[in-house]
């Protein structure tokens, strides 16, 4: 294992795919010349060209477009949107083609496209550009949604997602990008499969489910629990579509306690599924009704005071974790 | 018309067949409708036959169409039998969508048909994706995308051509100007009513044609066509026809008079290559066999749709996501 | 009281409000001189001119945006999608301009624009023109999101939205427009406010969820089940955003039971958050797993068949109804 | 120049004011980020001054105006106070938005000034809306909207101008053709590098003009105007300029020399017009004196911002809806 950050992840899982498979091509704002927005695909048109990584003009809903017809006849290709923000504009294609043309096709054609791209909040970009996109795209039958948290699983389920024969969203974070974790030695592949949550830390008294930056918050509260003799069971479902509740059901059926931890605003999305979920299937081991921690309910203030207010605090982690145990905190 | 424009006898009756096929197929369409045995939308093609196959007439199998909810006409074209879109219709599992289409969501591998689709202009940024492909694999396919005026106004027409012309890419804009998008004529919806001249906007060649005569809209396609083929870009052609029946089923057109719509067909597409054919010394009985024919092949499509048995749901669950791996279509 | 159905309610609000306030608008696909896609606005612009009744060409994410600005320097436009499938290429104006600019501009803009049409699926129109789509809209801050159920709700709800200085979406049905109510009568003025719930029927035995065109199946199911000597409470939530979950977690307090039936998918949306809501502030009084009838995970088939599995039915409400009270079904 | 184009020196003396303003201003704001006290984004006007004040100068208070993310040259020049910009850039509840919006979301009533828009294209159908209430309450009131040559390729672009066009609305569309869109030139987004060329699609006026000389700006601006206000609808006016700095304060702008940078700056806005006033006889002290109340405004807005407290939570929850009822800015 050799120890890289999330953002190389990202861009060796496109350069490795790109390598082995020549249908697989990049198109979006800037990726090619300017070498990324966020420098994820820097070095990528100096290497495969730009027949392959395609500068695009700002129409996000056309070459959302471009890369689903593409797709229909043969090309894989990723499509990136400088951020998730930016995908609204591109909604309909994600929703009404992306989505539906496998089925509405009776099967004749197949969507093998992958949207990536920074979602969530970065840092004091305000309402517009700092919204996790989560629960827009969770809701749609027809996709797959990964929202990896660590370097390996980003580069892992990344690589599986541009071999899917599905569309794929794909949320990374741009707070995300810097994020240094351990990934396989060069030459060893390494394929995450879609549908299979990942047991971060194992702990007896609460489970914590939490996936992109707040997993990390989630990681920083199961340490500073510790110390106070609580043990935490963090979960990383890494894909949120599909969602392996069962691994989180079979953990909270061993604590009797869940927290879920998510950036998204909290009026449904996977936040509030993972709770119907486990309080169906776990009913009679849950000692605490299931928490959530996330969003506060309102756009995103520019006010850093604010914003530090808006996004899932350690602390905030910790007092709904002791809410479940009923310990004062 | 110039004897230049002329199509050889065979190309024309050939053509001719499919627009009776289409016009028939559709009539009966309408009446099954009317006996609830299609249900949802049916936006018929009636009028505007003579576009699809004047293109049609110009493309090569491996070409790529891409066309809107006004599709049955395109795909009988491109060559779906009847039988595959009637079944469709009839939401029967031996329909070409297998039943999950509909009318809107025709789809034809074998025939590089790409749909069939409901959100107006949405397809035109998506048509633009075959088209990259093409250039991407160095294969000199071409797209063909269709729209109806309407179409012109919303976001991804402008997205779909804008990407298209900077790229270069192999593909044919078609306006199909109808003169109504729904109930509203082009002038409480275009404030500029020609619409070939937004082609300037995107550095692309564009003009304006008329649409009911086959002979001529397939002349006006080749060069477009052999100029995209050639690498040089996309064209955008505006060609002005008009559907003889309402927007869809539940349109009962009170938005133009019957003197209108009698007015107008009297250039019948269908029509004008029956009398041109007859002009070309085409026999009558000659023509009176194709027609059997095609009422033969209409009234076949009806009874197979009715007798063909709906999808079940193990088939919609399956339908959801594809398995990754081997294509059986590909 | 008289009897008037959904559709001429939904028409009756718009041209109350229109005679009372000369800044209310409308504009819509076809809402002029066609009558309306589905006769909702029919008479309208005969009553009100082309001034004020506006037909637009088809630019759903253009003219949002003229109904967003208008509203931003004082009138109070009506918007119409023909159907609320067509809002997924408006999307990015309804989350980043209508929901945000109030909050942006430092509260110096308002923005009171009502997007109103029918939501959910009619009737074998297939994938793209079959969506419920409650959860995209439900999950985000600054909006308000009425669904209702019954003509007189109808009304009384959109003439509030019309009043409202916030942006409302209001989902209609096209499958409702023909159902038949009681309103009040002429001259007698009723505004229903946001975040009411209604209980349509009061019941010992297990609470039932319901909106739109699930609120009907779901009364039809517990006059089945009446019939089984089981006695259901069913709620109607009226508005999803502000949501009264008080109403219902004051109801399940007494009937231990809790089914919620939508037409939406089930990954998050309202469906799922109001389980939260439930297992988190009835905890101790469920007797069993909150549980809901919605929408197979799949996009909608053309086939009506298939449509009909689909979609909730009377049979999978009464199914679950007798799960939460462990009876054999 | 010709001498009918030169504004009177008062008019141009209140113009280079504003122009100097707007860049002092930003140069200090361009500090401030570096120096932690502005977060986020940071899209500088720098070299762009000359449009913005050219189109305002023609512009009457009660007008509308609606740009993008690079906004604090519009804002100043419309009439925002330095210290209210300067707060906003701070995160401070004194500024123009009470912190919430910052730098890409400046909003002015009492100015008539629609922000500050983040997603591109977006504003441009949005700006169509008071444009659409100017008509409808039959105001002459007009809207200016500016958007930059990158937007031309995003439906939000097409569908408002397709609107306004269509409807007449009185609007004039102002494309900021800075040459590029982030770090891409024109020569890779548009197959149609003379942007005003799209007017024709939509059946309106267009031209296309140089923004260095805000004298030139004004007076192309005029015609424009006065026409929207007649209620004969929008004019589509591309006009030429170059910003100085990157696209945000992120980007090293490595895609272009600094040979070509330095080329344009010889055109910079700022001091053709305080060359032009030295030429027009006003004296150096005079303008020196101006300078200097510059440099005071802005030093005391940068003070202000400091001393100003951010805002707080309960006034975040209450902005997220508004209280129905009396709207305190109307
Ligand atoms: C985005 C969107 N808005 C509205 C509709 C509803 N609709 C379907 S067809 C149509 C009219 C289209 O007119 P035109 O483009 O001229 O094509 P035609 O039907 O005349 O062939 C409308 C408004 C839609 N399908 N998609
Ligand atoms: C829909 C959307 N896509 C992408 C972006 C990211 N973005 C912000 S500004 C910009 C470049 C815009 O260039 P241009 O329109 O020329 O304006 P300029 O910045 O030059 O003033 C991009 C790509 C965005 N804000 N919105
Ligand atoms: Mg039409
Ligand atoms: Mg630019």
């Amino acid at each position: 294992m050799r120890e890289i950050n999330y953002r190389t992840a990202v861009r060796e899982a496109m350069v490795e795919e790109m390598m082995r498979d020549e249908r697989v091509c990049l198109m979006g704002e800037e990726v090619g010349h300017y070498q990324g927005a966020y420098k994820v695909t820097e070095g990528m048109l100096e290497k495969f060209g730009e027949r392959r990584v395609v500068d695009t003009p700002i129409a996000e809903f056309g070459f959302a477009g471009v890369g689903i017809g593409a797709a229909m006849v043969g090309l894989r290709p990723i499509v990136e949107f400088m951020t998730w923000n930016f995908s609204a504009v591109a909604f309909d294609q994600i929703l009404n083609n992306a989505a539906k043309l496998y089925q509405m096709s009776g099967g004749q054609y197949r969507v093998p496209v992958v949207f990536r791209g920074p979602n969530g909040a970065a840092r004091q970009v305000a309402a517009q550009h700092s919204h996790s996109m989560d629960p827009f795209y969770v809701n749609i039958p027809g996709l797959h949604v990964c929202a990896p948290s660590t370097p390996r699983d980003a580069k892992g389920l990344l690589k599986t997602a541009i071999r899917d024969d599905n569309p794929v969203i794909f949320l990374e974070g741009e707070t995300l990008y810097a994020v240094k974790g351990e990934v396989p030695d060069e030459g060893v592949e390494e394929l995450i499969p879609f549908g299979q949550a990942r047991i971060a830390q194992e702990g007896t008294d609460v489970t914590l489910v939490a996936w992109g930056r707040p997993y990390h918050t989630a990681m920083q509260a199961a340490e500073s629990l510790a110390k106070e003799g609580i043990s935490c069971e963090v979960i990383d479902p890494r894909t949120l579509r599909p969602l392996d509740h069962r691994t989180v059901v079979e953990s909270v059926k061993k604590t009797n306690r869940c927290v879920i931890v998510h950036e998204h605003w909290e009026h449904g999305g996977t936040g509030a599924q993972l709770v119907d979920l486990v309080q169906r299937e776990a009913f009679d081991y849950l000692d605490a009704p299931v928490l959530r921690v996330h969003n506060q309910d309102v756009s995103m203030p520019y006010a850093v005071n604010l914003e530090n207010t808006v996004l899932p605090t350690v602390e905030r982690v910790v007092d709904a974790v002791k809410k479940t145990l009923y310990v004062a905190s | 018309m110039e004897d230049s424009l002329l199509l050889k006898k065979d190309e024309l009756l050939t053509l001719y067949k499919k627009m009776f096929l289409i016009r028939r197929f559709e009539e009966e369409a309408a009446r099954a409708y009317a006996q609830g045995k299609i249900g949802g939308f049916l936006h018929l093609y009636i009028g505007q036959e003579a576009v699809a196959m004047g293109a049609i007439a110009c493309m090569r199998p491996d070409d790529y169409f891409v066309t809107t909810y006004r599709d049955h006409g395109v795909a009988l074209g491109r060559g779906m039998t009847a039988r595959a879109c009637m079944a469709e219709l009839f939401g029967k599992v031996t329909g070409c969508s297998k039943g999950f289409g509909g009318s809107m969501h025709m789809f034809d591998r074998p025939n590089n048909f790409l749909g069939g689709h409901g959100i107006v202009g949405a397809h035109v940024s998506l048509a633009a994706g075959p088209a990259f492909k093409a250039k991407y694999m160095g294969e000199d396919r071409i797209t063909m995308c269709f729209f109806g005026d309407g179409a012109t106004n919303i976001g991804g027409f402008h997205e779909g051509i804008s990407l298209a012309a900077l790229w270069k890419l192999p593909i044919i804009f078609v306006c199909e100007n109808n003169q109504y998008s729904m109930g509203t004529p082009i002038s409480r919806t275009a404030a500029q009513p020609e619409f070939w001249k937004k082609a300037e906007g995107y550095n692309i060649p564009g003009f304006r044609i008329d649409g009911h005569d086959v002979r001529e809209v397939a002349e006006k396609f080749k060069e477009p066509i052999a100029r995209a083929r050639r690498g040089e870009g996309p064209t955008f052609i505006e060609v002005v026809t008009y559907r003889y029946r309402g927007h869809s089923m539940s349109d009962p057109g009170k938005y133009r008079t019957a003197a209108e719509v009698e007015e107008r067909k009297k250039q019948d597409p269908v029509r004008i290559a029956r009398d041109a054919l007859l002009e070309m010394k085409v026999k009558e009985e000659e023509l009176a066999k194709i027609d059997a024919l095609v009422e033969e092949e209409v009234a076949d499509a009806v009874k197979f749709a009715d007798e063909s048995d709906p999808p079940d749901e193990a088939l919609m669950h399956s339908l959801t996501l594809a398995k990754t791996g081997e294509d059986p279509y590909a």
